[in-house]
C-alpha cells in the first residue's frame, strides 16, 4: 500500500543490485538511521541507552556473526559465547599491553583473535557435518572458558578472573557517557552490518549458501569446501569477537568469564532463530525481540503483582521466561522457520501487491 | 547433423575404469573417448552404471582402476573442485539447485571460479568487487536470455516447476563456461514438450558455446536424435559404442534393453 | 599402580553414568533421527520429580511409579507437540527445537518443584567396597558398581526389547528406512511415541543414579551434556557404542584430570571429554560403531 | 519546441534535431538482459546513420521498399528511420502473421530488403522466398539459431551495421545530403491494413500526414519530451507506430520496449508510462485480472475494495473532471485513493499516466468508467490508418463514454445522406499503393475520405460512431437504425451474450436475445431459482424480467440521443438456443449474421411484429457430435417500455 513503485525502473546493473532497490525502502532506512544516530542520543534516557539499546546492538552483532555461520553457511555453532569471550579478553589485553592502542584497534584485535580461535575449531567442519559439528563447537565453548578462567594472563592475573574495561577515547574524545558508548556501538554495528550485507550478496555469500543448500553441487561447480567453511568460521567469529569486546567495553564495563557461559550462546542462537536464519535484518529483529521480551515480561509481572497485591518471586519470573523462550523457539521452528524476518518480508510483499492478495 | 563447428580431436579418454562399492562392481573396465565439440551419450538400462560413470568423470567418485585423460593430462585422483577448474561442469539427475537462492543467484554462483577479488574487497564493496559483480551479472544475464528464463530471474528456485528447475541447473552449469558439460538424465521426468525444449537447448548450447556434451539418459529415443556417438553400458560393462544408427541395430543392446538373461 | 587402577576403574564406572544418559539419546536418534539435546533436561526433570515426591513423604515405589508414568506421558507429549509437526525438517532444525525444549523442561521443572538442590538416597551407600580397599587398597564405590549393574540390566532389557519383540522389530525397521517402514504399514507416529516413552524411562533411571551421586540440582543438565562426546565416540545409533563410549570418556577423563590436570591448572574435566571427542572425530567422523556414509549423488 | 521544427519536415531531420538538442536524453529503452538498456537520442541517431549507410551500400535506393518484421525492438525502429534517411520506404509488417500472409505485401510493394527480429521471422521469409523474387536481402537482429543458415540472402544486422559504420566514416557527407533531399510531401511509410475479406491494401502516408497530425495532437494534449510510452502492440499497426515512432520524433519523448510478451505487465509497472494507448481488449483483460485477483482476497479486503469502488463510481469521474463534489464524498474518495485506487493504479503500472487512449472498437461503459473512476485519464479517440490516426479525441474535462469526442483541430467532418462519415484533414493518406481504383473509391476529388462508418455529431459537438455505414438502415419514420450499436449496448450487460436487432424499413425495433448462460445461471442460483437447462432457464418469467430491465435501460439511454431516440427496442424474445457459428448464425469471429438469422427464424420475426404473445418454434439443431435433432418450444414475447425522447428519467 505504501509502496508505489510504478516508474522505478533500473537501467544499470548497479541500480538493480543495490541493497535497497526500492525507493521507499531507501527512504525508510535513511529515516531509521537519522533516528538512531540523532534522535535517540538526544532524547533517549540513560537507562534505555545503557541497559537496553547498547546490549541490543551488541547482541545483534553477535547474532549477525552466528547468522553468517549458521544461517548462511549452514554450520551450526553452539560456541558463540566463547568467541565473544575471546573478543572481550583479547581486546582488554590489547589495551593493557600495547601502548597507545586505539579502542577500535583493540576491538579489531579482539575480533581477529576470535577469528583465529574460530578457524581452529572450524577445522573439524571439513570432516564432520551437522550434529557432530555442533558438538565440536560445544567443545570450543567449554575449552575457551576454561582457558580464560585458568590462565591468569587473560585477566591480568586478577584473582577472580574479572576484568575491568579500560577508559575509551577516540581522537581525544572520551567515550564515557551512555550516549557516547551507544553511538560508538551503533557506528561499529552499522558499518559491520553493511559489510556483512555486502559480503552476503556477493560471491562469498553465494558460496556460503551453496555449501548450506547442497554441498555436493557446490563443490561440483568449483566452490572450495575447505576455504569456504573456514572463511565462514573466521568471519563469523570475527563478528562475535567484536561483539564480545563491545559487550565488555560498551555495555558491562566489568566482566567475568562467567558472563560468556553456554547460556549466552543459546540466547544468541535463539535470537537468530526467532529473528530469522539467513537474514541480516533478522539478526536485528531477533536481538530486539529477545532483549525487549524480558522487559515486557517484567512489566507484565509488575502489573500482575500490583493487580493481585502479591509479590512474584524472582525465580518464578525467570523460570517463566525460560519456558516462554523455549516454547517460542519451538513455535517459530514449527510455524515460521525463517523467523520474524520472513514475516516482515511477507508483510512487505503484501504491501507491494496491495490491494491484490498475491 | 548440421553443425557449425566440426567435431575435433579427442578431449577426454577413459581407459579401463572400474569402480566398486564394497563388493558391488558399479563399473568394470570401461573405456571410451569423447571428441571435442561432440554430443556423446552414455545410455543403458537402470543400474547399468551410467551415473557412476558420470560421477567418476567429474571426480565425485574415484575409480579403483583405470585412467582418465582430459585434454591430454592424466588424472587418477581428481576431486570435483579440480574438475570444475579444468572446465568440467555438470547437472544432476535429482536437481541439485541451491534452494534458498533465486534463479539469478544460483546462476551467479556458477561463476564463482571466475571471481578474482577477495572477500575483504567484497565486504567493502570496493572497486574491483563491484566491477566484477556487475561484469558477471552481465555474463549471467546472457545465459539467462539464452535459456529463456528471464521471466523467473528473481524467483526463488524452490518455487519453480520441475522443468524450469532443470533449465536453471543447466544455466548454472553454463555460467562456468565449461569445456565439457556432463548432463545426468537431463530429460528425466519431463513431458514431451519439455523434452523437446531441452533437446533444443542442449543442441543450442553445443552449437553456440561450442561446449562438448556428455549426457546420460535412460530414454533411448531422445538421445538418438541429438547425439553424435553413443556408449551403451550394461551391468557396469560397455556393450556397444558407435553412432546412434550402429548402436540401434546392435543385438547386445537390444537384448540389454529387452532384459534378456545374462549368460 | 594401585592408584592408577583405582582412578581407571572409577573413571570407567563414572563413564557408565554418562552412558546411561547417552542411551536415551541413542534410542531417539535411532528411531527418528532426532538429536535430542533435551535428554539432559529429561534426566533432570525425572530426578527432580522423583526426589520432590519423596520429600513430600511418598512411598519410594509409589513415587517411582508416578514418576515413571509422568516420564512416559511427557515423552509422548513431546513427540506429539514438538517432533511430529517438525517431521521431515533438516536435522539441524530438530536439534534447535530440542534446545528450545531444554529451556521449557528446565523452566517447568523448577516452576513445579522449586530451584533449590536436593539430596537423594536410594539406600545404596556411596562408599568404597570394603574388601576391595582392604585387599588391594583400591577404592571403588559400591554405588558405582550398582550403577554399572543397572546400566547392564537396562542395556539387556533394551536389547531384548529391540531384538525379540514385535515392537522392537518395527522399531528397527523404522530406524533403517522411514519410507520403507511406512510402505509396509508400520505406524510411524505410534512407534515414535513409544520411543519417546522409552527415552523418558531411561531418563528416569539415569536421573536416579545421577541424583544419588551429585544431588538433584540444576547443574545436572550440564553433566548430562557429557553424554554428547560419549555419543560422538560411540556413534549416534549404537547402544553398544553408547556404553563403550561412556567407558572410554569416563576413564580418559579421570586419568587426564589426575595425571594431566596438575600441569595445566586443573579443572580440565569440563572440556577434556569434548576435545577427545573432537580429535576422535577428525580421525573417524562416523564414530566407533557408526556406518560409513557414502554420499550418493 | 523551437521554431526550427517547422522546417523539420521529415523524420530523419527530426531525429537529427533531437540528437542535437537533447542528445543525452533517452530515446528508446528496452528491457533486455535484466535491465532497461537505454539508447539516447544521439546513440539512436548514430545507429540510424550507420545502418542507413550500410543499407545504401547494400543497394537500397530512394523509392525502394524495406520490410520490417519484429516485435517492438529498437532496431525495428532504427530500420524504419534508416530507410527514410535514404528516401526509401519502410513497410512494417505484423510479426505474428503467418508466412503466407506476408507474401502479398512483399510482392505488392516489390520489397527488396527486410530487417527482421529473429530466426522465426527468417524462417517465414525463407519459406515464401520463391514467391517473392524481389526480396534479395534479409537482415536479422538476433543471431540465435541462425549460425548455420547458408542462404545468400541472409546477413546479420550487426554485420550490416559495421559495414555501414565503415562507409559512414569514409563519407559522412553522403548521408547528410540524402537526408536533406527529403521533403514533407514524400512518402514516409507504407502500412498494410489487415483485409478481412479482400486482399490487404497498402496505405501510403507522407511525412506531412504523420508529422502534422502528431504535432497537432501533441500540442493539444501538451505532450512533451518528458513523457514516456510503453510500446507493446505490433509496430506494424499504425495505432502503435504513431505513438512509438511518429509522435516521439515530433515531441522528443522516450519509448520503452518490454522484454517479452509475457512480461508486459511487469515491465509496464517498472516503467510507469505517462502516455498510453491500447485497444479496448487490453483494458478489458486488465480489468478481468483485477476482478479475478480481488476475488481471492480475504473478506475485509474485498469489502474495502467493493466499498471504495462504489465511492469511485459515484464521484470518481466528477472529481477527475473538476466538477463540484461534496466535502464528505471528496474525503471518502481521498481515503479510497489512499487505500485502493492509488495502490491499484500502482500495481497496474498506471500511477503516472496523464493520458490514456483507447479506440478501434466499441468499449463498454462499465469498463470505461472503471478506469476513469480510479483516476486513470482514459479517453477514446477515433481514427484509422488512412487518417494518420487522429481524427477526434475526447477532451480532458468533457468525456462522454459513448462518443469519441470532438474533432481534433484541423479536421473537417461531414456526413453523406446515408450517414456515412467523411473526413478531410492534413492527415489523410496519399493513396492506396498501386490501387488507384480503391483510392478513388475512398478519397474523392475534394480530398474527403469515406470512412465507411456511420454516425452523427451530438448536441455537444462530439462525434458519435454507431455502426458500419453499410449496416445502417432506417425505420419507416426515417429514424436512423443502427443495429450493431443497439446490440453492443445490450451486450455490455453481463446477462446478454448475443443480441440481434431488427427494424430496417419497419415501424419499430424488435430484438432476439441470447442470455449468457454462465452469468444468468449464477444469478438464478443466488435466487434459488431451479431450472433444468438452457431452454428452461431462457423461458423463465424471472429471466424475462431480468432481460427486460436491461432492454429498458438501453431504451432510457437511447431516449437521451435525439437522432436515434425512436429506435428504442419495443419488443423482444429470448431465443431457445445459443447462436452458433456451427449453425452459420455467427461468423467464425463471432459476429452476428443478421440477415441469415432473420431468414432462418422468419416466423419469430413475424411474431415480434404481429403482436402475438407467444410463438411456437420447431427447429433443427446440430449437436456437438454432429448429429442433428429437433427442438420444439413455445417462446414468449415480451414488451419493453419505451421512453419519450430526451425527457426520460433514469430507468434504474
Amino acid at each position: 500500500m505504501l509502496y508505489r513503485e510504478a516508474g522505478q525502473f533500473k537501467s544499470t546493473y548497479a541500480q538493480d543490485q543495490q541493497i535497497f532497490p526500492i525507493l521507499q525502502d531507501r527512504i525508510g532506512m535513511a529515516v531509521l538511521l537519522v533516528i538512531a544516530f540523532v534522535a535517540v542520543p538526544l532524547f533517549g534516557d540513560q537507562y534505555w541507552l545503557s541497559a537496553i539499546l547498547t546490549p541490543f546492538l551488541v547482541l545483534a552483532l553477535a547474532t549477525l556473526g552466528l547468522n553468517i555461520l549458521t544461517g548462511y553457511a549452514g554450520q551450526l555453532s553452539l560456541g558463540t559465547a566463547a568467541f565473544m569471550a575471546v573478543g572481550a579478553f583479547m581486546a582488554y589485553n590489547a589495551m593493557l599491553r600495547i601502548p597507545h592502542m586505539p579502542i577500535l584497534g583493540a576491538f579489531a584485535i579482539g575480533g581477529l583473535c576470535a577469528a583465529a580461535v574460530g578457524l581452529v575449531f572450524g577445522l573439524p567442519s571439513l570432516r564432520i557435518k551437522g550434529l557432530y559439528l555442533a558438538v565440536a563447537t560445544l567443545a570450543c565453548q567449554f575449552f575457551v572458558l576454561w582457558a580464560i578462567n585458568r590462565i591468569g594472563w587473560f585477566s591480568n592475573h586478577s584473582s577472580s578472573g574479572v576484568i575491568t574495561a579500560q577508559r575509551m577515547e577516540i581522537l581525544g574524545y572520551p567515550i564515557d557517557t551512555p550516549a557516547a558508548k551507544y553511538l560508538l556501538t551503533l557506528s561499529v554495528v552499522a558499518v559491520m552490518a553493511l559489510a556483512a550485507k555486502n559480503l552476503m550478496r556477493s560471491e562469498t555469500g553465494h558460496a556460503f549458501m551453496a555449501v548450506r543448500d547442497m554441498d555436493v553441487a557446490a563443490s561440483v561447480i568449483g566452490i572450495p569446501m575447505m576455504k569456504t567453511k573456514l572463511l565462514a568460521f573466521a568471519i563469523s567469529s570475527f563478528y562475535c569477537g567484536v561483539a564480545g569486546a563491545m559487550y565488555a567495553f560498551c555495555y558491562l564495563g566489568t566482566v567475568e568469564p562467567e558472563a560468556f557461559v553456554l547460556d549466552l550462546s543459546f540466547r544468541v542462537l535463539f535470537m537468530m532463530i526467532i529473528g530469522g536464519a539467513g537474514s541480516i535484518l533478522g539478526s536485528f529483529l531477533g536481538a530486539g525481540f529477545i532483549t525487549l521480551f524480558p522487559i515486557f515480561l517484567n512489566l507484565a509481572s509488575k502489573s500482575l503483582e500490583n493487580a493481585l497485591g502479591i509479590e512474584l518471586s524472582h525465580a518464578l519470573v525467570s523460570n517463566t521466561e525460560a519456558v516462554i523462550f523455549g516454547a517460542l523457539i519451538i513455535f517459530f521452528l514449527i510455524v515460521e522457520p525463517y523467523g520474524l524476518a520472513r514475516l516482515w518480508q511477507i508483510g512487505k510483499e503484501k504491501l507491494r501487491l496491495w490491494p491484490f492478495p498475491h | 547433423m548440421d553443425r557449425g563447428r566440426p567435431v575435433g580431436e579427442v578431449l577426454l579418454s577413459v581407459e579401463g575404469v572400474s569402480l566398486a562399492f564394497g563388493g558391488v562392481k558399479a563399473l568394470n573396465g570401461v573405456s571410451f573417448d569423447v571428441y571435442q565439440h561432440e554430443v556423446r551419450a552414455i545410455i543403458g538400462p537402470n543400474g547399468a552404471g551410467k551415473s557412476s560413470m558420470l560421477n567418476v568423470l567429474n571426480g565425485v567418485y574415484h575409480p579403483n582402476q583405470g585412467t582418465i585423460r582430459f585434454r591430454g593430462e592424466e588424472f587418477r585422483d581428481m576431486d570435483s573442485h579440480h574438475a570444475a577448474k579444468l572446465g568440467i561442469a555438470r547437472t544432476f539427475q535429482n536437481i541439485a539447485l541451491f534452494k534458498g537462492m533465486t534463479v539469478l543467484d544460483n546462476v551467479m554462483t556458477g561463476r564463482n571460479l571466475k571471481i578474482r577479488c577477495t572477500f575483504l574487497e567484497q565486504a567493502l564493496w570496493l572497486g574491483r568487487a563491484r566491477r566484477e559483480e556487475l561484469e558477471h551479472r552481465h555474463a549471467v544475464e546472457e545465459i539467462i536470455d539464452f535459456l529463456e528464463i528471464q521471466h523467473i530471474r528473481k524467483t526463488p528456485v524452490g518455487r519453480l516447476p520441475y522443468g524450469l528447475q532443470k533449465r536453471v541447473e543447466l544455466a548454472r552449469a553454463l555460467a562456468a563456461e565449461p569445456v565439457m558439460l556432463l548432463l545426468d538424465e537431463p530429460m528425466a521426468g519431463m513431458n514431451l514438450e519439455e523434452k523437446q525444449d531441452m533437446c533444443r537447448f542442449i543442441l543450442d548450447v553445443n552449437d553456440h558455446y561450442g561446449t562438448t556434451i556428455v549426457l546420460i539418459e535412460h530414454d533411448m529415443g531422445v538421445v538418438m536424435d541429438i547425439s553424435d556417438r553413443v556408449v551403451v553400458l550394461d551391468y557396469g560393462r560397455k556393450i556397444a559404442d558407435g553412432t546412434p544408427t550402429e548402436v540401434r541395430g546392435d543385438q547386445k543392446v537390444i537384448d540389454a534393453y529387452l532384459g534378456v538373461a545374462h549368460a | 599402580m594401585n592408584f592408577f587402577i583405582e582412578v581407571f576403574v572409577g573413571g570407567l564406572l563414572a563413564g557408565v553414568m554418562y552412558s546411561l544418559v547417552a542411551l536415551g539419546f541413542v534410542i531417539i536418534f535411532k528411531a527418528s533421527g532426532v538429536f535430542n539435546f533435551a535428554q539432559g533436561s529429561l534426566v533432570f526433570f525425572a530426578a527432580l520429580t522423583f526426589v520432590s515426591l519423596l520429600e513430600r513423604g511418598w512411598n519410594i515405589w509409589l513415587a517411582l511409579a508416578v514418576t515413571l508414568v509422568a516420564m512416559v506421558v511427557l515423552g509422548m507429549l513431546i513427540e506429539r507437540t514438538v517432533l511430529r509437526p517438525l517431521v521431515n525438517q533438516p536435522p539441524i532444525t530438530l536439534l534447535m527445537a530440542t534446545i528450545g525444549l531444554t529451556f521449557v523442561l528446565e523452566g517447568v521443572s523448577q516452576l513445579m518443584w522449586g530451584s533449590q538442590p536436593h539430596g537423594l538416597e536410594l539406600g545404596i551407600p556411596d562408599v568404597p567396597i570394603e574388601w576391595l580397599s582392604d585387599k588391594w587398597n583400591i577404592n571403588v564405590s559400591q554405588f558405582d558398581l550398582f550403577a554399572a549393574f543397572v546400566a547392564g540390566v537396562l542395556v539387556a532389557v533394551l536389547a531384548v526389547l529391540t531384538q525379540k519383540t514385535r515392537i522392537g522389530r518395527a522399531l528397527r525397521a523404522v530406524a533403517d528406512d522411514h519410507q520403507a517402514a511406512l510402505a509396509v504399514g508400520i505406524p510411524l507416529q505410534h512407534i515414535w511415541a513409544i520411543v519417546w516413552a522409552v527415552a523418558g524411562f531411561v531418563a528416569l533411571v539415569a536421573g536416579l543414579m545421577w541424583g544419588v551421586r551429585n544431588g538433584v540440582q540444576y547443574a545436572l543438565t550440564f553433566t548430562a551434556l557429557k553424554a554428547l562426546p560419549v555419543l560422538i565416540l560411540g556413534g549416534f545409533e549404537s547402544i553398544a557404542g553408547a556404553i563403550v563410549g561412556g567407558l572410554i570418556i569416563g576413564a580418559s577423563e579421570k586419568l587426564a584430570e589426575v595425571y594431566l590436570g596438575p600441569y595445566v591448572g586443573g579443572g580440565i574435566e569440563s572440556w577434556f571429554a569434548y576435545v577427545v571427542a573432537l580429535l576422535f572425530l577428525l580421525v573417524r567422523p562416523e564414530g566407533l560403531f557408526g556406518e560409513k556414509i557414502i554420499d550418493r549423488v | 519546441m523551437s521554431e526550427g521544427i517547422e522546417t523539420l519536415d521529415t523524420f530523419p531531420k527530426l531525429l537529427m534535431h533531437h540528437a542535437r538538442v537533447r542528445g543525452d536524453a533517452p530515446a528508446i529503452r528496452e528491457k533486455d538482459l535484466g535491465i532497461w538498456q537505454t539508447w539516447t537520442w544521439r546513440e539512436f541517431a548514430d545507429e540510424v546513420r550507420f545502418l542507413a549507410c550500410g543499407l545504401a551500400a547494400a543497394g537500397l535506393k530512394p523509392g525502394d521498399h524495406l520490410a520490417l518484421i519484429g516485435a517492438n525492438r529498437p532496431r525495428i525502429y532504427s530500420g524504419i528511420a534508416a530507410a527514410q534517411c535514404l528516401g526509401a520506404i519502410p513497410v512494417p509488417l505484423y510479426q505474428d502473421a503467418v508466412a503466407a500472409e506476408m507474401a502479398f505485401p512483399l510482392r505488392n510493394a516489390e520489397v527488396g530488403f527486410a530487417i527482421v527480429e529473429d530466426q522465426e521471422q527468417v524462417d517465414k521469409l525463407l519459406e515464401i522466398l520463391p514467391q517473392c523474387p524481389s526480396l534479395k536481402h534479409i537482415y536479422y537482429d538476433d543471431t540465435r539459431g541462425l549460425r548455420h543458415y547458408k542462404h545468400a540472402e541472409l546477413e546479420s544486422y550487426d554485420a550490416l551495421l559495421s559495414r555501414g559504420r565503415e562507409s559512414y566514416r569514409r563519407d559522412p557527407a553522403f548521408l547528410e545530403s540524402e537526408m536533406a533531399k527529403g521533403r514533407g510531401s514524400d512518402t514516409a511509410a507504407l502500412f498494410f491494413t489487415s483485409g478481412t475479406t479482400a486482399a490487404p491494401k497498402g496505405v501510403v502516408l507522407t511525412y506531412t500526414n504523420l508529422i502534422e497530425r502528431s504535432k497537432v495532437v501533441a500540442d493539444w494534449e501538451k505532450i512533451t519530451d518528458k513523457d514516456v510510452v510503453l510500446a507493446f502492440m505490433p509496430p506494424a499497426w499504425i495505432g502503435q507506430n504513431i505513438f512509438s515512432y511518429a509522435q516521439p520524433l515530433v515531441a522528443g519523448y522516450c519509448i520503452c520496449c518490454p522484454e517479452s510478451a509475457e512480461t508486459v505487465t511487469t515491465d509496464m509497472r517498472e516503467i510507469g508510462p505517462t502516455y498510453y494507448f491500447a485497444p479496448p481488449r487490453v483494458f478489458e483483460a486488465l480489468l478481468t485480472q483485477v476482478s479475478v485477483r480481488m476475488d481471492d482476497a480475504a473478506a475485509p479486503k474485498k469489502w474495502l475494495y467493493h466499498h471504495f469502488m462504489g465511492v469511485a463510481r459515484r464521484v470518481g469521474e466528477r472529481i477527475m473532471e473538476g466538477k463540484p463534489v461534496g466535502f464528505f464524498q471528496r474525503f471518502q474518495y481521498w481515503l479510497g485513493d489512499l487505500l485502493v485506487y492509488g495502490p491499484l493504479r500502482n500495481v497496474l503500472g498506471m500511477s503516472r499516466i496523464r493520458i490514456a487512449y483507447t479506440g478501434g472498437e466499441a468499449i463498454g461503459p462499465d469498463l470505461f468508467v472503471f478506469y476513469r473512476s480510479i483516476g486513470v485519464n482514459l479517453k477514446q479517440l477515433y481514427g484509422s490508418t488512412e487518417t494518420s490516426v487522429f481524427v477526434s479525441i475526447q477532451p480532458n474535462d468533457r468525456v462522454k463514454p459513448d462518443t469519441v469526442g470532438p474533432a481534433v483541430p484541423g479536421v473537417e467532418l461531414k456526413f453523406t445522406p446515408q450517414r456515412e462519415l467523411l473526413i478531410r484533414s492534413p492527415g489523410i493518406f496519399k493513396e492506396y499503393y498501386k490501387n488507384p481504383q480503391a483510392t478513388m473509391e475512398a478519397k474523392d476529388a475534394e480530398g474527403w475520405f469515406h470512412t465507411g462508418d456511420a454516425g452523427y455529431i451530438d448536441a455537444d459537438g462530439h462525434l458519435k460512431i454507431i455502426d458500419r455505414a453499410k449496416d445502417v438502415g432506417a425505420l419507416k419514420d426515417g429514424t436512423l437504425f443502427a443495429p450493431k450499436y443497439l446490440e453492443n449496448k445490450l451486450k455490455f450487460f453481463p446477462y446478454v451474450k448475443e443480441a440481434v436487432c431488427f427494424g430496417d424499413q419497419r415501424d419499430k425495433v424488435c430484438a432476439f436475445i441470447n442470455i449468457d448462460m454462465e452469468a444468468v445461471a449464477n444469478w438464478a442460483e443466488k435466487r434459488n431459482l431451479a431450472y433444468s437447462g438452457y431452454v428452461d432457464l431462457a423461458s423463465r418469467d424471472e429471466v424475462y424480467a431480468l432481460v427486460r430491465e436491461c432492454v429498458e435501460k438501453v431504451n432510457a439511454d437511447l431516449a437521451q440521443e435525439k437522432e436515434i431516440a425512436n429506435s428504442q427496442i419495443r419488443r423482444f424474445l429470448i431465443l431457445h438456443k445459443e447462436l452458433d457459428a456451427d449453425d452459420e448464425e455467427l461468423t467464425r469471429t463471432r459476429k452476428v449474421r443478421r440477415r441469415f438469422i432473420g431468414e432462418k427464424y422468419a416466423p419469430l420475426v413475424a411474431a415480434l411484429y404481429d403482436g402475438s404473445q407467444t410463438v411456437h418454434i420447431e427447429a433443427q439443431v446440430r449437436y456437438e457430435d454432429g448429429r442433428t435433432g429437433k427442438i420444439s418450444a413455445d417462446l414468449k414475447i415480451a414488451d419493453a417500455r419505451a421512453f419519450p425522447p430526451a425527457a426520460a428519467m433514469r430507468a434504474a
